[in-house]
């Protein structure tokens, strides 16, 4: 293992936040504390970790609906995120955007977003701007499988092709697309697709950050070195339904239970880095910790928060009017 | 007569025709659920379980699931509707439209007129709208005045579940292109609703309250507002007409001028954001067709010019509510 | 040569009519007499011809902004086109469609379209009736390269594989898009494409009717057999501009000379079945003078023919309204 | 000063702005032209040619052809200008809006609120539209009723060279999304265009003619009509405001409302169509702001709730004429 503690300990601490900061919502959103349509992301943290572990200040990553772990991943406050979440007048979006749209333009995230395959033009246009301006950036759209499906999902592929531009589209392909199964929805392959459009792909399991880490230096270096676009087809799953209070009886039986015993992904970074000895059991357990206080804080300093008011009903619409 | 929700009413409307026509398909994404995976087939009905027990009783030919790709199956619905069936396509939130307008604007809705009236395009699509659920800017918008702006389509907009079942069926057995707008914040409410089946013409217009001072044309969740208004200034001596249109295209535009011509006052609520809305459509309307009539400034009751918030605080002062209707129509009153 | 003489008449009289109309509408177009938006499709008969000789009165097509050459091809009725296209009140569309929008349902054409991949979804629709009501009818939408890069073509390539539908996509890839060139505008290929979304496709020759009467018999016999979707990939070219007026700047010296020279789908179709022996040079000649009267008569008879009136201003938006 | 014609005017603005920001770029459908394919480059510099130039000047680096992939393309203008771009994307035809809306209306008009204010989106979007050259139903819509609904964006309709050369200059410094409509029955007209650079504000009317007896609103083409009828009218001794509000959003209510105030006579022109159309909006304005002003009812005058038909014979009698403007405004007077 040729990682360093450090980026080990940071991309723990980015999986373990958002495993929590997830759990913990699913929680709170029990409680009816949390309003609105809420996606969680536990299950697919090594997705966005491993991808975005590669990326710097830069680089932008534009989301899906189930931005929680993309947003975290990109080093978006975890307390700003969960005011957003909970309508707070000082949450990431003022309250205004709420779960569907955080976003954090200064971190190089460019939303969260409620439209199924909204976020890959949008990426393209981000990478326009890296390679306009020549700042070495580049630009990553997750796309769920249900997503790619959208035309303007495949419209991006051809046109970051047809530009030249750096992007990698990173398909976050979990099985389903909220009760239909991907196996069903997606004619062809992704990789296919990717090839039908001239992109390199790649496949990888998503449940093992190292995996998705390795496969995404590649596509990555590819598209900073001006070789274009490249596609990831990213295996995994999500541990709760599509959104909170999805019954999942699409499921097979015992699915679930399954996957979490098998296939969790703070489980296999856990086994694999204390295997190769280069991180130990309590290493982890502090970040754990940590983590754990983080999110503690999170809810409670978001409870305590205020509301927008009357006075904020009619700004941040424009610039100037 | 047997309660029914507004969701069980349109359920109810689609069984219904689906039994009496065998043209009549469904489509949508989930709109039975679970298609390829190992669980529960039929596990959703739908986002929000309208279609629910349609797969079982019709079958997988008859209620189809779709790939996230609305133009493709809007647009497969137009076709299929062109050529012989009756589609009841759903676009889940009509927030989705822009992906997919085209299908619906320039296809669908212009087919009889550009093919020189040699087309009938009976398609239905259903979906989605309006605010109240936290479902911020993205999920929560109406949008119902963009589609009543262009020619060709027909736009309905229930407001009870016996309006939703009557003119579901209409909807289904009507030769044109029709948008059903299902508000999400109805779905559960209850109300009377025959178990037979029954139509409700396009282009008639209910009046739900009647009194002589002042009339309010309000659109779909919004009507049941002014209703809450109408009642609470009859308790004061204020008498309302609350007229819904149930329909924004066709409209029925002699109900209100007829109203107003009685009244001399007209408040109009909509739900929509306000430039270029049914508010300014049917404040138009009077302006031009009764002036002579009005007895003070038409008032138009909507939402501010922003996007929909996603904060609770936020969201409930952007609708527009039974106080602030009650508020305005009796100050035209008392001006 | 294993076709019939019958079959062969009726296809070259096909072309012949889609050349000769072509032909004329540019002439006349010279003159300011038909007014709008004409997109001409000399120099491409083969594809529609080719494919449309399969097709019978079950079948159904789509078609593209470039519609006139699909619209005889599926047996439009040409005197109705060409008043059409005049603005005329008895015109196929009653005057109201104009070029671009030129439909006959009772002869399943769907419509040309003035926009650039309106035809996909629609043809899977078409589809879907013939699937559903079981009538062993397929449905065909004719695709510019251009439009091969639309969303909409893309996502209907995915329906009609996942709902597998009896569609054959026809990319007729005439080297432009306007001014774009394909080979710039269309990132990997169209073959690649078809096999990334899961669908067979095969490449022709779209100069010579029988390469493509030929490459189109499988895709559309799979099609009427429940065997799914279908794409080809039909390489030819247009003879005119983009639009009546296009100066053509874009395209090498010489570039049309040299085509209409050596790549004239009716010259190849005269030259295979003269030298197979199976018609006569006169056979052919016969059938180019009846198809000049069709034209000449068409022609004088659309320039006769009364405009609409303001009665008829307000007709056709409803069938009730 | 210089005659140009709204073509030319609108590439110069175009150019001087590129000069002056090296942040402007252009992109669209053959804007240039020829890419990839062996002939001239800038071969068609946009469909009709406004763009024209720009190429050989800027390079392709700046000068963008795309596929024809409106999503793809306008979507990315809208993340290449909440990234750091100044990016004037053209839909060629605003007809084409069913297939890319969603990237204009739910991404870029919602961005600075959906994040709580924290992002600036310089995005124009050149686009077409109107009726006039036999363009048929889905090349001759105006449609900019459905972008004025949507709060978040800005849209301008230049009626003249000097507005198209103003106001696009103001477009591309302006930080907010604008879509940008050209009519492209007005692409030869001439006028006084100064060669320097300039700018129009938004949200300020134009007064193109002043008379105390009537004001009519025009939109885009319309103005020009509008200014016709009014030149008649004058000479029968009618006095007529021609209000041509350059902006539908933002509008210039106080102008508008101040004339009224004076003609107590309102026409509203709009080519668009006539549900929940501009012409309503401002009815709406006047019915509901300057009611007490009003001597007569507010007359609205738009095309029939039909599609654009193609045979010339009928485009002409759709779209609204000076001819009936005329006699509308004077008819309102003589009333
Ligand atoms: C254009 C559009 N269509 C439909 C939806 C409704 N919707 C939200 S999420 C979703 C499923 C997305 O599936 P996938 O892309 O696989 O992402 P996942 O939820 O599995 O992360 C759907 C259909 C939407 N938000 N936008
Ligand atoms: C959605 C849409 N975008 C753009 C256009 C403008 N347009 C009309 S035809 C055309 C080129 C089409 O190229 P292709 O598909 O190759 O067909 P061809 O003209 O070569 O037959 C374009 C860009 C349109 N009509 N619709
Ligand atoms: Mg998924
Ligand atoms: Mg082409």
């Amino acid at each position: 293992m040729q990682h360093s503690r450090q980026f080990l300990l940071d991309s723990y601490r980015s999986m373990a936040t958002i495993r929590r900061f997830e759990d913990r919502v699913h929680d709170e959103f029990a409680t009816g504390k949390i309003p609105g349509f809420v996606h969680l992301y536990a299950g697919e943290e090594a997705s966005a970790v491993g991808v975005c572990s590669h990326l710097d200040d830069r680089d932008v990553i534009a989301s899906t609906h189930r931005g929680h772990g993309h947003c975290i991943a990109k080093g978006c406050d975890v307390v700003a995120m969960m005011k957003e979440i909970y309508g707070r007048r000082d949450g990431a979006c003022g309250g205004k955007g709420g779960s569907m749209h955080i976003a954090d333009l200064s971190r190089g995230m460019l939303g969260a977003n409620g439209i199924v395959g909204g976020g890959p033009p949008l990426i393209c246009g981000a990478a326009l701007t890296a390679k306009y301006l020549k700042t070495g950036g580049v630009a990553v759209a997750f796309v769920g499988d249900g997503g790619s499906n959208q035309g303007t999902t495949l419209e991006s592929y051809n046109l970051a092709k047809v530009w030249n531009l750096p992007v990698i589209f990173v398909v976050e392909d979990n099985g389903y697309a909220e009760s239909t199964a991907s196996a069903w929805s997606v004619g062809g392959s992704q990789l296919g697709r990717a090839k039908g459009f001239g992109m390199p792909g790649v496949e990888v399991d998503g449940f093992d950050f190292f995996a998705v880490h390795d496969a995404a230096r590649e596509p990555i270096e590819r598209a900073r070195n001006g070789g274009g676009p490249s596609l990831m087809h990213v295996r995994l799953t999500r541990f709760y339904g599509h959104f909170e209070g999805d019954a999942m009886t699409y499921r097979a039986q015992g699915e679930v239970t399954k996957l979490r015993a098998g296939h969790d992904s703070l489980q296999i970074f856990r086994g694999k880095v204390t295997q190769a000895g280069v991180l130990s059991g309590e290493d982890l357990d502090v970040v754990e910790a940590d983590v754990a206080k983080l999110i503690d804080d999170a809810v409670s300093r978001s409870e305590a928060a205020a509301m927008p008011t009357e006075a904020d009903l009619l700004t941040d619409v424009y610039v100037r009017y | 007569m047997a309660k029914k929700t507004y969701r069980q009413a349109i359920n109810e409307a689609i069984a219904q025709e689906m039994r009496r026509d065998h043209r009549v398909i469904v489509m949508g994404e989930d709109n039975a659920g679970g298609a390829g995976a190992p669980g529960e087939s039929d596990a959703w009905g739908g986002v929000l379980g309208v279609t629910k027990g349609l797969q079982p009783e019709f079958g997988p030919d008859r209620v189809l699931d779709t790939p996230i790709s609305e133009s493709a199956f809007i647009g497969a619905a137009a076709g299929a509707a062109a050529t012989g069936l009756r589609p009841v396509a759903e676009l889940m939130f009509v927030d989705f439209m822009g992906v997919c307008f085209d299908q619906i604007f320039n296809q669908a809705a212009k087919f009889r007129y550009m093919f020189g009236g040699k087309a009938v395009t009976p398609l239905v699509v259903r979906t989605m709208y309006g605010a109240g659920l936290r479902a911020a800017s993205q999920h929560s918008q109406c949008l119902y005045p963009i589609f009543t702006h262009i020619p060709g389509l027909k736009v309905v907009l229930p407001s009870t579940p016996y309006e939703a079942k009557g003119l579901m069926i209409q909807a289904i057995r009507d030769d044109d292109p029709v948008i059903f707008f299902e508000h999400k914040a109805l779905y559960d409410e209850t109300g009377d609703v025959p178990d037979e089946s029954y139509t409700i013409p396009f282009g008639e217009a209910n009046l739900t309250r009647e009194g002589g001072d002042v009339t309010i044309v309000a659109f779909g969740r919004m009507v049941g507002f002014a209703n809450q208004a109408a009642d609470e200034l009859k308790r004061e001596g204020i008498g309302v007409t609350v007229i819904d249109p149930r329909t924004t295209s066709p409209l029925d535009t002699e109900t209100i001028l007829d109203s107003v011509g009685e009244t001399g006052r007209l408040v109009v609520v909509d739900e929509a954001h306000p430039r270029c809305s049914m508010a300014a459509d049917i404040a138009r309307l009077v302006a031009e067709e009764a002036f002579g009539a009005l007895k003070s400034p038409i008032r138009t009751i909507t939402p501010p010019h922003t996007p929909v918030p996603f904060s609770p605080a936020l969201e409930d002062l952007y609708i527009p509510s039974a106080v602030h209707i009650r508020d305005v129509a009796r100050s035209l009153v008392k001006a």
